[in-house]
């Protein structure tokens, strides 16, 4: 992390950037917030470790507007959101330097919660340096232990690699965290009866308040201003007010970003009910890598993207009925 | 002062909701939130915070006020019924419970909203002391007491018992429909449970955040600071701190169009969102920043200014937990004090 | 059949493209092939014209099923818009179908100018689909059903 | 608010024989907006129309629904009768209740129920409906031909004759193309430089066509009616004006040893040169890689010889912008590239040779002038075999998928005319069909057959060795006969696929016009428009659209030729007013709609914005509605809803379905 810092120090310095764009520690051990820093002064406050799951790239696009570049720290997984900002003209490269860190898994706070861990006082084995399987918390309660494996976001464990797909300079090691499939998930519910998928997205979606923070922190989700917040087709942008207006809006958004998700994972990550959303952008990314070949957005800035291309000989929508 | 051992909770319930509708936590797909009892229902009264706050029990997330109808040329309106019937919710915190007394001062003064009115007129609520409350709590800030919790019926789970004891008429009716079940018993171990839980929250970080600076009076103090500047970058504009806050208490009111009528609804706003208080002309906050130091100074320095000094925070944390960008209401009071301390 | 089947008649909704499939219904018209009155046709200019929001739309407000339908690929008169439609509607239509919804609600079908009667064998061989699916429940908005 | 009427018409029995149109006229009246409704024995006849008029002016109508026929038969009729009562003719709408009703439905209160929700949706929609205007653009009345060969020669003249100013950019030196390759042309057997040349002859001295050779194309922007073209006109090092095509500098030059493009490379040329002696113009370039001048800075004969004073070493390329209404695309073919079929030796023996490469040995001004040899030894062959679909009809990657069209035909001709000239040289052609549709064409091949003596094999090549003594040795099937056959041969013909002009691909996505998978270009209807590019105003000449022989050729350049005077001769363009715009407010700049527009009417500007109180430059789409079909496709690729469709914007049709699903 000293590393890091000592490096954005060197930068602001020489006047190579103008701004940071990477985490300052919180008042808690675990929400370190994305934060600007731009003096030498403030970086003090800088942190980086197992909670920085926040994808800067998104941030980008208002940084992209600043005058002067913003040195940006991406991780391998955000490196694929920025690329496909790129392609979309939504932020610019010029703009940016990119310090692609290492990365060994980011933690998901809910995961420790759910282990029975409350009134964190500290947690030790997150930072980015420790070789530490294990996280020992503190609590008011006493000493608890959980495996950093057993913390750490369903995202790295089907993680897409440790390469950063875009980058200036690259500084620290990544972990191999990958101990599953991604389509696995999947693949169970299309397994299911069509009655037995309705019960299990009914279930979860009918725990969506409509907060939209899956959109908002969504890099695909660039939109200046969302269809569901426009008038045209006056949707209930912000009411869970039946049983369908939650499920329209999820598969839309879905749909919205297909052939442009990156799969990073931040929707699932910062759903305030813990709703599975990466289940939807997956499955149209496993559709996509069957029907239309494998492609995986964000891995370069300038292949057409699968909803923007066609074959003649692309499957028919038939087939949805016959693949079974 | 009553107990009931907890394996005959599930009877409690059962009685409870024969006769009214019973509102509690219950488990869904992993999460914790308030929800109408049934038998199947996974209760979880263990959990400390439900996800969103008991207050759509009283103020619900979104609510139909009136339809109207075509009948040929002519429209009818039909008025949504108010609430007539009794009902519980089982299991608020005290923090929640304060957090209805932030939303009396809103609803019930003049002009009553009489849908609010008509649904705390005939609610019970039994309210859980905290059992274990957690690092993001911080209620004892704002004067509410996780160990007493002032509702209709106060409950605490010691052990392998729940006590009860009926704090208001309503709490005595309630207790007399269920008194079947109920044993009598002493104040001892709820004693002993509430000075353990004081002496847990005299631990946890946020419990003696001073609120210094933050009154009715410091409106152009703060809200020309340019510390928000700064704070309200990480923002992402959604609105899940507003949503599963227990005060917050801005709506919208919408339309939907059915094809044969159109139902006018309320549903709740959030000022984080760039359409709230969109008038005619525009909106009056054009920026995020705005939007961001409106929720802070609505909940410590306006609504002060309006209810004899009460804010319109009661500290549960929730905001806390779920903010995914990790902001919340402690983090801008804490950055303020800082700020005021480097002066 | 059920008895309460019987007297269930579902409102269908067909998306037809002005060029290829909206003629062929014309055609179907001029040549006195019947098909049930529960379809009814919306002109759009091309198939990628509809987006999955007018059929999430549908559902929404009582459709029990949506049925596109749209020249032929490669005869498309934008040359490439039924290309675009095919992706989109295969993926939409997956979607539903993950979620559990019965994939027989929706269908897309390509019906040039000149096949009046594919244009009635299609929707009578739909109708008939949704008439064994029965009512729309999974998707619809039950403020629409008063 | 609206103020809507509604008229449903009777269409005599056709409708109201099934439907209660008096009903349906009842409903209508509970519709919002609604403010006449009527129905009448014919809506469309002059009485009818004059109701609509009528009602216009009394009820002050805003927007009208007629419940009639498809919209296809009396849209426009409606249309223009509302404009004349002075409505915007887009306000109108039909509800087609006869063949989507009335025609299908034998029950009277099904069909009377859906003639009522079919006319609810017309009223929903014209509710939302605004009065459309079409756009008009201005016509630039020039046309630009890329490419000029016979396609290009063609359809400059077409143009020129009927009055409209024309540009040819041509790539090589001269005009002429491919058929000044020729040596003779079938069915007819004349001399395919005595026919070209006239017509090369006639478009450089037509005083409205002006000809760039040694030019290429560099950019173009704009639209229909208003194209920008750069043209780069690269360095000839001769002046034009001063050259007398003495042709005195090509003899002198001592640098001999280009390959030279017009023999197929199967002679070379000087580095000063003209491509042969009929070019136009009749002034040479010099070849900069090959010139010693160039190359080493010494030399400088032609200079020294030239008595004009036209070499110019300093020469610079130059670039001409130019506007044009119309641009026709022609640019033509070449052979295929061998290198995967290696099993005909062609890389191996020089006896090897194409068919092109034949036509130079025929031709009197080719490298053997006109004598049939043989390019290893010079000897005259005895033994010659054609092989027919070289890279045509393949399945493989190696090859094309399509039939060139042409070999059959000029493989007879060959064979004809070498049995003719050289009757003791025997002639097979393997071939796998023979394809000879056209005018004359069986007859001339039966002729090769009968007349003659061609021996025709039905059968494919599997291989063909070189031989120690020089000779090829051939490795066929027969297929009737069903046996293998070996022939020793003197001389082997490959019939070689064509394919479009590499540089096509360049060109077509300059002018945003569509391409195959085989690189042929795209038309705008397969069937109906043959000659235009789904890209208004480009129009297709030639192979450049798919394989085809001269008189093909020449007739496709003259449909070119009167698509693209049918527009040069307007004015200005009226645009149809149901086209795609964006939102400025809602757009992202994200390029995803650009992406899928097959017209290229969508760009991007950088655009300082309002939005409600911020201030910014943002990158904005922007549709060009003279170029926009109203597809659509854009607005679904749209992800904030910024691009919508007029006349089928989200809204009407989001209005429809409500209107059918309540």
């Amino acid at each position: 992390m000293q590393e890091l810092i000592n490096r954005a120090k060197e930068m602001l310095d020489d006047g190579t950037v103008a701004r940071v764009l990477g985490w300052k520690a919180g008042d808690l051990p675990y929400n370190p917030e994305p934060a600007y820093f731009e003096d030498a002064e403030s970086l003090k406050d800088f942190v980086y470790n197992g909670f920085c799951g926040a994808n800067l790239s998104k941030y980008m696009i208002e940084a992209s507007k600043l005058e002067g570049k913003t040195l940006v720290f991406l991780k391998p997984c955000d490196t694929y959101s920025f690329n496909q900002l790129i392609k979309e003209h939504r932020v610019d490269r010029e703009k940016a330097y990119i310090i692609g860190v290492g990365c060994k898994g980011k933690l998901d706070i809910e995961k420790i919660r759910a282990q029975g861990i409350k009134g964190i006082e500290s947690i030790e084995g997150a930072e980015i340096t420790d070789d530490a399987d294990t996280l020992k918390v503190q609590t008011i309660y006493g000493e608890k232990s959980c495996a950093y494996a057993d913390a750490m976001l369903e995202r790295c464990h089907v993680c897409k690699g440790k390469e950063h797909k875009i980058y200036d300079e690259q500084i620290g090691e990544s972990k191999e965290t990958k101990d599953g499939e991604r389509f696995d998930e999947v693949a169970r519910i299309e397994a299911m009866a069509p009655a037995e998928k309705f019960a299990f997205f009914q279930k979860e979606l009918s725990k969506c308040i409509r907060c939209n923070a899956c959109r908002n922190v969504c890099p695909a989700c660039s939109c200046r201003k969302c269809v569901f917040d426009s008038n045209k087709f006056d949707s209930a942008q912000k009411a869970n007010v039946d049983s369908f207006e939650e499920k329209m809006f999820h598969i839309i958004r879905a749909f919205h970003v297909a052939g442009r998700c990156t799969d990073c994972g931040e929707c699932s990550r910062v759903c305030p009910q813990g709703i599975p959303l990466h289940l939807f952008n997956r499955k149209f990314i496993k559709d996509i890598d069957e029907l239309y070949g494998e492609y995986q957005a964000g891995d370069d800035t300038e292949s057409k993207a699968p909803l923007t291309n066609y074959t003649f000989e692309d499957a028919e929508p038939s087939i949805v009925g016959k693949r079974g | 002062m009553y107990k009931i051992a907890k394996e005959n909770l599930s009877a409690l319930f059962r009685l409870i909701a024969d006769s009214q509708e019973l509102y509690l936590p219950v488990k869904t797909a992993g999460q914790v939130n308030f929800a109408a009892w049934s038998e199947e229902a996974e209760v979880a009264l263990d959990t400390l915070k439900s996800v969103k706050s008991p207050k759509d029990a009283f103020f619900p997330q979104s609510e139909g006020l009136y339809t109207v109808r075509r009948e040929g040329k002519k429209m009818k309106v039909e008025p949504e019924e108010l609430k007539s019937q009794d009902f519980v919710v089982f299991g608020m915190k005290a923090c929640d419970v304060k957090g209805l007394e932030v939303l009396d001062n809103v609803f019930l003064a003049d002009p009553i909203d009489t849908f609010y009115a008509a649904r705390r007129e005939h609610g019970t609520i039994v309210a859980l002391a905290c059992h274990e409350p957690e690092e993001s709590c911080f209620c004892k800030v704002f004067g509410v007491d996780a160990a007493d919790p002032a509702a209709d019926v106060a409950a605490w789970m010691i052990g392998e018992d729940l006590y009860w004891k009926a704090l208001t008429e309503k709490g005595e009716a309630l207790t007399k429909k269920v008194k079947e079940l109920l044993s009598d018993a002493d104040e001892t171990a709820v004693e002993a449970e509430k000075e353990a839980i004081r002496g847990i929250a005299e631990k946890l970080p946020y419990m003696n955040l001073s609120l210094d600076g933050w009154n009715g009076d410091a409106l152009s103090e703060k809200f020309d600071d340019k510390l928000w500047e700064e704070l309200y970058k990480p923002c992402l504009a959604c609105g899940t701190c507003t949503f599963v806050c227990p005060t917050c208490q801005c709506y919208d009111i919408k339309d939907y169009n059915t094809g044969n009528s159109v139902s006018r609804y309320r549903c709740w706003d959030s000022c984080m969102y760039s359409d709230f208080t969109m008038m005619a002309h525009g909106n009056n906050r054009t920026s995020q920043m705005q939007r961001f130091r409106q929720r802070f100074m609505h909940k410590l320095v306006y609504y002060p200014a309006n209810n004899d000094g009460m804010y319109s925070c009661v500290g549960c944390g929730r905001c806390v937990e779920k903010c995914p960008a990790s902001l919340n209401i402690v983090k801008v009071i804490k950055a303020f004090q800082k700020q005021g301390g480097e002066r | 059949m059920s008895i309460e089947n019987k007297s269930f008649r579902p409102k269908i909704v067909a998306f037809c493209c002005n060029w290829c499939s909206y003629a062929g219904a014309d055609l179907a018209g001029s040549s006195r092939l019947s098909y049930p009155a529960d379809v009814k046709i919306i002109r759009v200019p091309c198939s990628c014209r509809v987006n999955p929001m007018f059929i999430l739309r549908a559902f929404e407000k009582g459709a029990d099923g949506v049925i596109m339908c749209g020249c032929h690929p490669g005869d498309c008169h934008y040359s490439t818009g039924n290309f675009y439609a095919r992706r989109r509607m295969t993926l939409l239509f997956s979607m539903l179908d993950y979620i559990g919804v019965e994939n027989g609600r929706t269908r897309v079908e390509w019906v040039s100018a000149a096949e009046g009667v594919k244009f009635s064998d299609t929707m009578n061989s739909f109708v008939e689909k949704i008439y064994s699916l029965g009512e729309n429940v999974r998707l619809g908005d039950l403020r629409c059903r008063n | 608010m609206q103020r809507i009427g509604v008229f449903v018409c009777h269409c005599g029995s056709n409708i109201a024989a099934t439907v209660d149109v008096s009903k349906v006229a009842e409903m209508a009246l509970m519709e919002p907006g609604v403010v006449h409704a009527e129905d009448y024995q014919y809506m469309c006849s002059e009485a009818g129309q004059a109701k609509i008029a009528d009602a216009i002016h009394e009820k002050k109508l805003t927007g009208i629904v007629v419940c009639s026929c498809s919209p296809r038969m009396h849209e426009a009729t409606f249309r223009k009768a509302a404009e004349r009562a002075g409505l915007n003719p887009y306000m109108v709408e039909i509800a087609n209740i006869r063949e989507h009703c009335s025609w299908i439905h034998k029950d009277m209160e099904e069909a009377t129920k859906k003639a009522v929700i079919l006319m609810r949706a017309a009223v929903a929609k014209v509710n939302l409906n605004t009065p459309l205007q079409p756009g008009e653009s201005r016509v630039t009345k020039r046309a630009l031909i890329i490419g000029g060969g016979i396609a290009g020669i063609q359809t400059a003249l077409d143009i020129a004759d009927a009055g409209y100013e024309v540009d040819i950019v041509e790539k090589t030196p001269s005009i002429g193309g491919r058929m000044s390759q020729l040596d003779k042309t079938f069915p007819t057997l004349d001399c395919s430089a005595c026919i070209l040349t006239p017509k090369m002859v006639e478009a450089s001295a037509h005083e409205k066509i002006k000809i760039y050779t040694y030019s290429e194309v560099e950019n173009v922007s704009g639209f229909v009616g208003d194209f920008t073209v750069d043209i780069r006109k690269k360095a000839r090092s001769v002046d034009m004006d001063k050259c007398t095509g003495c042709g005195v500098c090509q003899e002198k030059c001592p640098s001999k040893k280009a390959p030279s493009e017009f023999n197929r490379g199967l002679n070379n040329r000087s580095a000063i040169y003209t491509p042969f002696a009929q070019a136009i113009p009749n002034v040479p370039v010099i070849d900069r890689e090959a010139c010693i001048k160039f190359k080493t800075g010494k030399c400088g004969i032609c200079s020294k010889v030239c008595q004009a004073g036209a070499i110019d070493y300093e020469q610079k390329d130059e670039i001409i912008t130019e506007k044009y209404g119309a641009i026709v695309v022609a640019t033509g073919f070449d052979t295929i590239n061998l290198d995967k079929y290696d099993e005909y030796a062609y890389s191996q023996s020089k006896d090897v040779i194409t068919s092109l490469e034949l036509e130079r040995v025929m031709n009197a001004a080719g490298p053997t002038h006109g004598h049939l040899e043989r390019l290893s030894d010079g000897k005259a062959p005895k033994e010659m075999v054609f092989i027919q679909c070289v890279g045509s009809r393949c399945s493989d990657d190696r090859g094309k998928p399509y039939c060139s069209k042409i070999c059959c035909m000029y493989t007879a001709k060959h064979a004809m005319l070498i049995r003719d000239k050289y009757p003791d040289v025997n002639v097979t052609v393997f071939y796998i069909d023979v394809r000879t549709p056209g005018k004359n064409f069986d007859e001339f091949y039966r002729r090769a057959v009968e007349q003659y003596g061609v021996n025709y094999i039905k059968g494919q090549v599997g291989k063909v060795i070189p031989q120690p003594n020089g000779k090829l040795l051939v490795q066929g099937s027969d297929l009737l006969d069903n046996r293998q056959i070996l022939k020793e041969a003197d001389m082997v013909v490959l019939a070689t696929a064509i394919e479009p002009n590499p540089d096509v691909r360049k060109i077509a996505t300059m002018l945003t016009a569509s391409i195959d998978t085989n690189n042929f270009l795209t038309e705008a209807h397969a069937k109906l428009r043959p000659v235009e590019s789904p890209t208004a105003g480009i129009f297709l000449s030639g192979v450049c659209q798919g394989p085809k022989d001269i008189p093909e050729t020449v007739a496709q350049a003259g449909a070119a030729a009167v698509k693209a005077i049918g527009l040069l001769a307007k004015d200005k363009l009226m645009t149809n007013p149901c086209t795609a715009h964006s939102d400025e407010l809602l757009c992202n700049g994200c390029s995803t709609c650009e992406n899928v527009c097959p017209y290229g009417a969508i760009t991007y500007e950088d655009k300082e914005v309002n939005d409600h109180g911020i201030r910014e430059v943002r990158r904005l789409a922007v549709v060009n509605s003279a170029l926009c079909q109203g597809c659509g496709a854009c607005t679904v690729a749209c992800p904030s809803g910024a691009m919508d469709l007029q006349g089928f914007s989200n809204r009407q049709i989001i209005a429809e379905v409500d209107a059918i699903c309540r």
